[in-house]
């Protein structure tokens, strides 16, 4: 989230789309019934199913699954050929003027530099044209048409109110109707904000998809300001704070990245992420990234990293490619993983394409399982009957299962969608001999690191030299983790402008990432985090709720990252002057007689920077602003564009008729074998979407009775209309097939899944929710990814779960 | 023992006056059915909190799970997929459960003293201690809500947290409602609540919303906000007009004491005719003859 | 005062009935009542946070016993946190259930160990299960650990052995976790967010 | 002393008592759940829940004793031209001006009566019984019938309860009765006063 829960109070109109937050963050919803309440805002509810999002809106409009790219794609143009944005804003805050490369172009769907043979694009031509200052040129009459804007007006004039009502199915007047309601929110003192989820991460083309929301929310001046934003609903307590401190294939924490085979050398991996501004006077921030870096690498590994051996540069692993989920299924499917460790992780039922998943996991050597609960993971060995219909004797995989503990029995940090790092308190001590996960990754720690210590083995170095300063050894508290990835100086910190003013003495934990230094004088485990735990305390563990601004900022209230801001790019809620868009809802303004910006929030800028000097708002980027184009940054283009799922009822895609090659998204990665995998809309017609429950937490919860009562057993929903030519009722058992398998389940029949008209063909749309399986105590069910594709993201491999083809039939 | 934790308005199945001197604040629970997002968070937090589990069922096409109110479920959410407008699908979502009428017809049906009360902010409690298991509850609610339970062939339903309520904390169904479709007041206040919100639903269109609080229960301590205040059967069957039936009305109304009037006048007919008009006896001279 | 036809029909029957009572000579049951005694009085109060989603609605869990030494705290109830900012007290159906995830039937309580080829479950000790554990991954990550690339290019990666990071543990685990993973040279690994 | 007739047969005599007995029972806890003033009676049967427990067994029990009496005097119950003439001048049974009365058989008109009524209100009084017989029968029922069925179980009781009351009066009253349904026996002034034709059919006088 760009913004945080509480803020969605102070919104104009609420679009959820690709979520449904009604069903899946309920108690987070009520910040949308708030605004409802309280500021009259409206509600736009855009989905393939009348959820129960839907079910308090004050406007819904059904759309096919996959082709919200088309639908955004119309609002843009809808904006900019009605010219209903915020043109001030555009101007100053994004790359509306920037000049586009010459030698850039699309054509038929595909953008230049396309292989097709090994379906990804040489990006060097995506990007600006840089003047001899070194600096993105630019046309602030907006006319030439290399521009920016004119670029995106020309892209984005094909999604015409028909072409979308022709893709998406959704009615033409429900989707213009949707138009107006958010065009009204161009004024600067209207404000919208976005609520998206799983519903658009989980497509081929899904991150994309989000972007393109995104760009709407630019054009309308929401980003930045209260109320508005784009707030993915993240799915997990804290697969937030998982991600930030990096626990990804590719990443380090705090969103550094790895780095690749190629960067041999320590300070060009540093110089290729410390942007250089790409316009005058602007801040980019991460032209920080060696200190961020170092200070990690103190933390890790403290006094072996030193300046000589470049911070332990070398003993970071390298990347030769992605390791993603999927490409680690792929190569255990082909035997080359041996081990698996799933920490709180059910793969067999979160990964796609079950049988893949289960075959794979057959071919590792050892498995250990560090769960609360029994995973059906950890039990893939087992025949459970037509649920797991596998037989152990033939798999030769030995398995550890390790109970460890649930959040009642620990303490520690989680953090939030809002990015809110706060703490939770031990309350009982867990059932039986489980231990909680430091103590598990401790103890198979300590064992290797001993038995490198004293046999030797593959290049020891960063594991015998990996910091463990726990007064336990076996038991590292959580508290002194805490302190331990906030940071702490380990020489004395000045101010760089005055060298005798010591700002941090050496030992004490630092206030933040500014006071993080690349000579190695501070340690910090993950520098977005830094502060969390300062001299103050723990300020994690802060339970003051007042909010003093009345606009739901409550700033000692546990601590937000990046420093405890709750508000991201809230510069961009002022004018150029520094002045609040809306007086009524200020983050933050200029305040000329003390030199500083302030308010409700902490400013995502530099605090002392005047209005006059021009530094735009978004400090994380080398430009100052936002971007439209986004250069080479996604795999499949600058500017999205709609491709069917890999998956699709139509034959091409209707934007290009006769390029299949531009049919699915020509960047996403398929592995060799799965072509066959895929599905044709001949044998399975319908489109088919997976997704939660209000009453389930993914699959943990049909392990919990009081769940398991209100939502006892598997179903899946179809439309009247398919349920009629079937002849199905509600309450019969159906079986839905995909090529990859089949699922049998009871169904329920609802006039909440309407059959769609796209491109002139009708087109049914099949919901199964996912959360049954062959353990629990809720009635047993089939792992609803026996159906899915094992395909992902173009650019996050995130898995297309949320539309594929079925066929449903009656049992 | 002090049983005054609540006063009381009314014990079921007692003759004697309740003490009236102290009069609590009237409460109520409002369900604003146009926030309503049916996530059964209250079905889960009364279990939770009065120690009820249910059983696991199964489904059975639609998505009210478990299937009807129970010993164990005393709320659950009702589905209802309607087109008022047609094309314009409402998924209109009822909490059901006891709506604590202040003429409650359970109590008024209940023969056996102090299984149903009746305190003085409003709330009707069934006291199973006390319950004999005849079940005339069931007959005497307009709204079909007290369940049976098998296993103890007592009835029950809804408390509204009455435990809760006592130590001054709202029920648990109203704290755990995470958009607020559930609020809880004085009944004043949640009058003056769902006026605001029928305003806001009118502006959004509805110009039937309402407030549902019938006249014929006496007003209840539960009403809804319907966005379709015209008909409220639209919500899984919400009774239009409810009120007690005129036969249980009859039958532990103006019966009870007629009735009991009747038999005791028989005996007392019996008793003054014996002593006026006397026994019928044979003369001795007559009984000797035969 | 007014009396209404009801009423009247009321004050008489009450008048009949008392007064048959009285009749009778037979006591009536006192009209008084008491409500089921509040559960938590002195129950120990824990603040945490819910497991489940990213809203990460505040709890209130409370157990038995005031934590005396020979009180085993059991955890007896779990509701929202009327201070959190974000939740404000309310919880959704999976946070208003959380008693039962805490205890349920479902959780594992003991290490096991599957043998290959096997059918069914063995205990193992922690200690065993950490050293059999260590053992494995000690020597697929001697045997498999790439130092270098084809090119020569210092590489030092573990791809041979995978791990799954979870998306509820707390952050201190997921940076410990970090910490160890990569000073393996493990870069298979993901968390949750992956899907 | 008059000589005895024999009115009752022990068989006839224990059925009746049994019914009697069931009556009794049936009759207190049945009050005790219909009105608060008469709750104390459960405790006969070992309070509220065990009078609702009980309450409809001994309701089944009567029911059942009742059929099997009923039967066994049927036929003396049957209604004849001079039942009319008899009740006509029931206010002067009632002042005991017995003179000139047509000759009652085995049962004089009242008798009769009595009888009819109870040979409808007590099949009614089951009906009833079963529909709001928790927990066997009641979850069966809709709650429409369940409510038409507490009244009617009701009126019917109430009904019978006055006719009992009146028999039993009847039986006090009417000196040398009881007797007939403790020994069996009446004397034949008794019989000859009371119930002329039966005496008659009885003696052969």
């Amino acid at each position: 989230m760009t913004n945080h829960w509480v803020d969605i109070k102070n919104t104009d109109l609420v679009l959820i789309m690709g979520g449904n937050a009604a069903e899946a963050h309920p108690c987070g919803f009520k910040w949308v019934t708030e605004a409802k309440a309280h500021r009259k805002a409206k509600l736009i509810v855009v989905d393939p199913r009348f959820t129960r999002s839907a079910a308090v809106s004050d406007f819904y409009a059904p759309i096919r699954a996959g082709t919200d790219i088309a639908f955004l794609g119309g609002v843009i143009n809808y904006l900019l050929s009605h010219d209903r944005i915020h043109h001030e804003y555009v101007n100053s805050y994004t790359d509306f003027s920037f000049l586009v490369k010459d030698e850039f172009g699309f054509e038929d769907g595909i953008y230049t530099g396309y292989n097709p043979e090994k379906r990804s694009y040489d990006k060097s031509t995506w990007g600006y044209q840089i003047g001899s200052d070194g600096f993105v040129v630019t046309d602030p009459t907006l006319q030439n048409p290399r521009c920016v804007y004119q670029m995106m007006k020309a892209h984005y004039s094909r999604y015409t109110p028909d072409m979308v009502s022709s893709i998406c199915g959704t009615p033409r007047d429900d989707f213009l109707k949707i138009c107006g309601m958010i065009a009204e929110t161009s004024a600067p003192d209207k404000a919208m904000t976005v609520m998206y989820a799983l519903g658009w991460t989980q497509h081929t083309q899904g991150s994309q998809m989000i972007r393109t929301a995104a760009m709407v929310q630019m054009l309308l001046g929401n980003i930045g300001v209260a109320g508005g934003g784009m707030n993915a609903l993240r799915g997990h307590s804290n697969i937030q704070g998982l991600t930030d401190l990096g626990l990804l294939s590719n990443l380090l924490p705090g969103y550094m990245t790895l780095p690749g085979d190629g960067e041999q050398d320590y300070q060009t991996y540093i110089d290729k992420r410390a942007f250089k501004p790409l316009r005058p006077g602007q801040l980019s921030y991460w032209q920080n990234y060696g200190k961020f870096f170092v200070s990690t690498m103190k933390a890790w590994y403290g006094d072996a990293a030193t300046a000589e051996n470049n911070w332990a540069y070398d003993w970071l692993p390298k990347l030769d490619k992605g390791y993603d989920l999927l490409q680690v299924f792929e190569n255990m499917h082909q035997g080359k993983v041996n081990g698996y460790i799933c920490q709180g992780f059910n793969p067999l039922g979160s990964a796609p394409c079950k049988i893949k998943v289960s075959n794979s996991l057959a071919k590792l050597k050892y498995m250990v399982i560090i769960d609360p609960l029994a995973t059906e993971t950890s039990e893939f060995w087992q025949n459970h009957g037509e649920y797991n219909d596998v037989d152990p004797a033939k798999i030769q995989t030995e398995v550890f299962r390790l109970p460890s503990t649930c959040f009642a029995e620990e303490d520690g940090s989680l953090v939030n969608s809002g990015r809110w790092l706060q703490w939770h308190w031990k309350a009982a001590d867990p059932p039986g001999d489980a231990k909680n996960d430091q103590d598990i990754m401790a103890g198979i720690f300590l064992r290797i690191r001993e038995m490198y210590r004293k046999d030797g083995g593959a290049f020891p170095d960063p594991i015998l030299n990996l910091t463990w300063k726990h007064r336990q050894p076996a038991s590292p508290s959580p508290e002194e983790l805490a302190k331990e990835y906030s940071g702490k100086a380990l020489k004395d910190v000045t101010d760089p402008k005055d060298a005798t003013k010591v700002l941090v003495k050496a030992g004490e934990q630092l206030n933040g990432f500014a006071e993080l230094r690349d000579d190695g004088s501070t340690s910090c485990g993950c520098w977005i985090f830094s502060g969390a735990w300062s001299e103050k305390g723990n300020l994690m563990a802060r339970r003051d709720n007042s909010d003093p601004f009345g606009i739901g900022q409550t700033l000692n209230w546990a601590f937000s990252w990046p420093a405890n801001r709750r508000i991201l790019y809230n510069r961009a809620s002022c004018d150029p002057s520094g002045k609040p868009y809306d007086p009524t809802r200020k983050v933050i303004a200029w305040d000329a007689a003390t030199g500083k910006w302030g308010g409700a929030d902490i400013p995502d800028f530099k605090p002392d920077s005047a209005p006059e000097d021009g530094m735009s708002p978004f400090i994380m980027n080398p430009e100052g602003v936002a971007r439209f184009f986004a250069l080479d940054k996604m795999a499949e283009g600058p500017f999205p564009e709609h491709y069917e799922p890999m998956e699709s009822p139509l034959a091409a895609n209707p934007l290009h008729p006769k390029n299949d090659k531009a049919r699915a998204n020509p960047a996403a990665r398929v592995f060799k074998d799965d072509w066959a995998t895929f599905g044709k809309p001949d044998k399975f017609p319908y489109v088919c979407t997976t997704y939660r429950l209000t009453e389930h937490f993914h699959f943990w919860t049909k392990h919990v009775r009081l769940d398991a009562i209100t939502q006892p057993e598997q179903f899946v929903e179809i439309g009247e209309e398919l349920a009629r030519e079937k002849g199905i009722k509600a309450g019969d058992h159906v079986r839905v097939k995909s090529n990859r398998g089949f699922i049998v389940a009871v169904a329920v029949v609802t006039k909440r899944i309407r059959t769609l008209d796209v491109a002139g063909k009708k087109v049914h749309t099949v919901g199964v929710p996912i959360h049954w399986g062959f353990m629990g105590i809720a009635k047993n069910g089939y792992l609803t990814n026996t159906l899915t594709p094992f395909v992902g993201d173009a650019n996050t491999q995130t898995p297309e779960f949320k539309a594929f083809l079925v066929d449903v039939e009656k049992v | 023992m002090a049983l005054q934790s609540l006063d009381i308005t009314a014990r079921s199945a007692t003759t004697t006056p309740v003490p009236t001197a102290r009069q609590t604040t009237k409460v109520a629970k409002l369900i604003d059915i146009s926030k309503c997002i049916g996530c059964k968070a209250c079905q889960v937090a009364c279990m939770e909190w009065n120690d009820l589990r249910d059983e696991i069922g199964t489904t059975t096409g639609i998505y009210d799970n478990p299937r009807d109110l129970s010993d164990q479920s005393w709320t659950l959410m009702r589905f209802s997929e309607v087109e008022v407008q047609p094309g314009r699908l409402e998924w209109l979502i009822r909490k059901d459960g006891c709506m604590h009428c202040a003429d409650p017809g359970c109590l008024k049906a209940c023969p056996a003293p102090g299984a149903i009360v009746q305190y003085s902010n409003g709330i009707v409690d069934f006291h199973e201690e006390n319950c004999i298991g005849c079940g005339y509850c069931l007959t005497g609610c307009p709204f079909n809500i007290p369940r049976f339970s098998k296993k103890d062939s007592k009835a029950y339903k809804c408390t509204l947290c009455s435990d809760r309520v006592a130590v001054g904390l709202e029920p648990a169904c109203i704290k755990t409602c995470p958009t607020g479709a559930l609020v809880f007041g004085s009944k004043e206040d949640m009058i003056l609540h769902a006026e605001g919100r029928i305003a806001d639903l009118k502006e959004r269109g509805f110009s039937n919303a309402a407030l549902y609080d019938p006249p014929g229960v006496g007003g209840t301590h539960v009403m809804y906000v319907l966005q379709h205040g015209d008909q409220p059967e639209l919500y899984a069957g919400l009774p239009k007009d409810p009120g007690i039936s005129p036969l249980v009305s009859v039958w532990k109304g103006i019966a009870k004491p007629l009735m009991s009037l009747g038999i005791g006048l028989a005996v007392f007919a019996g008793f003054f005719h014996f002593v006026t008009a006397g026994p019928k006896e044979i003369e001795e001279e007559e009984e000797n003859r035969s | 005062m007014q009396v209404t036809r009801r009423q009247f029909f009321r004050i008489c029957a009450a008048g009949v009935g008392s007064s048959s009572l009285a009749a009778l000579g037979f006591a009536p049951g006192e009209a008084l009542a008491e409500v089921r005694t509040f559960k938590l009085a002195r129950a120990s109060e824990t603040r945490s946070t819910c497991p489940y989603c990213s809203v990460s609605c505040g709890l209130l869990i409370y157990s038995l016993g005031d934590g005396a030494k020979n009180a085993h705290k059991e955890i007896i109830h779990i509701e929202g946190d009327p201070d959190h900012p974000i939740n404000r007290g309310t919880l959704c159906p999976k946070g208003a259930a959380l008693l039962d995830f805490v205890h349920s039937p479902n959780r594992l309580r003991r290490p096991e160990y599957r043998a290959p080829g096997s059918k069914e479950w063995k205990p193992i000790s922690w200690d065993d299960a950490f050293s059999r554990i260590a053992r494995l991954m000690k020597d697929d990550r001697d045997k498999n650990f790439i130092a270098t690339n084809e090119k020569g290019e210092t590489v030092n990666r573990w791809v041979s052995t995978g791990m799954l990071a979870a998306s509820a543990s707390s952050n201190e685990t997921g940076y410990l976790t970090q910490k160890i993973a990569r000073s393996l040279g493990m870069l298979a690994f993901d968390n949750q967010a992956r899907v | 002393m008059s000589k005895l007739i024999q009115r009752y047969t022990a068989g006839e005599r224990t059925n009746h008592w049994v019914v009697a007995i069931a009556f009794v029972l049936a009759a207190l806890s049945g009050l005790a759940l219909f009105h608060p003033a008469f709750f104390f009676f459960s405790h006969l049967l070992g309070g509220g829940t065990w009078a609702r427990i009980l309450h409809p067994f001994i309701g089944a029990v009567m029911f059942l004793f009742f059929i099997a009496m009923a039967s066994r005097f049927w036929r003396f119950n049957r209604i004849v031209p001079a039942d009319r003439q008899w009740m006509k001048r029931i206010g002067d049974v009632l002042r005991n001006r017995d003179e000139g009365l047509p000759e009652p058989g085995k049962y004089n008109a009242g008798q009769k009566y009595l009888f009819w009524v109870m040979v409808i209100s007590i099949p009614v009084l089951l009906v009833s019984g079963i529909v709001i017989w928790q927990p066997w029968f009641a979850p069966y029922f809709p709650i429409w019938l369940m409510r038409l069925a507490v009244v009617v179980h009701a009126l019917a009781a109430w009904v019978v309860i006055l006719g009992i009351v009146v028999h039993v009066y009847a039986a006090i009253w009417v000196k040398g009765t009881i007797q007939a349904m403790t020994r069996g026996t009446v004397s034949e002034a008794w019989a000859k006063y009371h119930h002329r034709a039966w005496y008659r059919e009885m003696t052969g006088k």
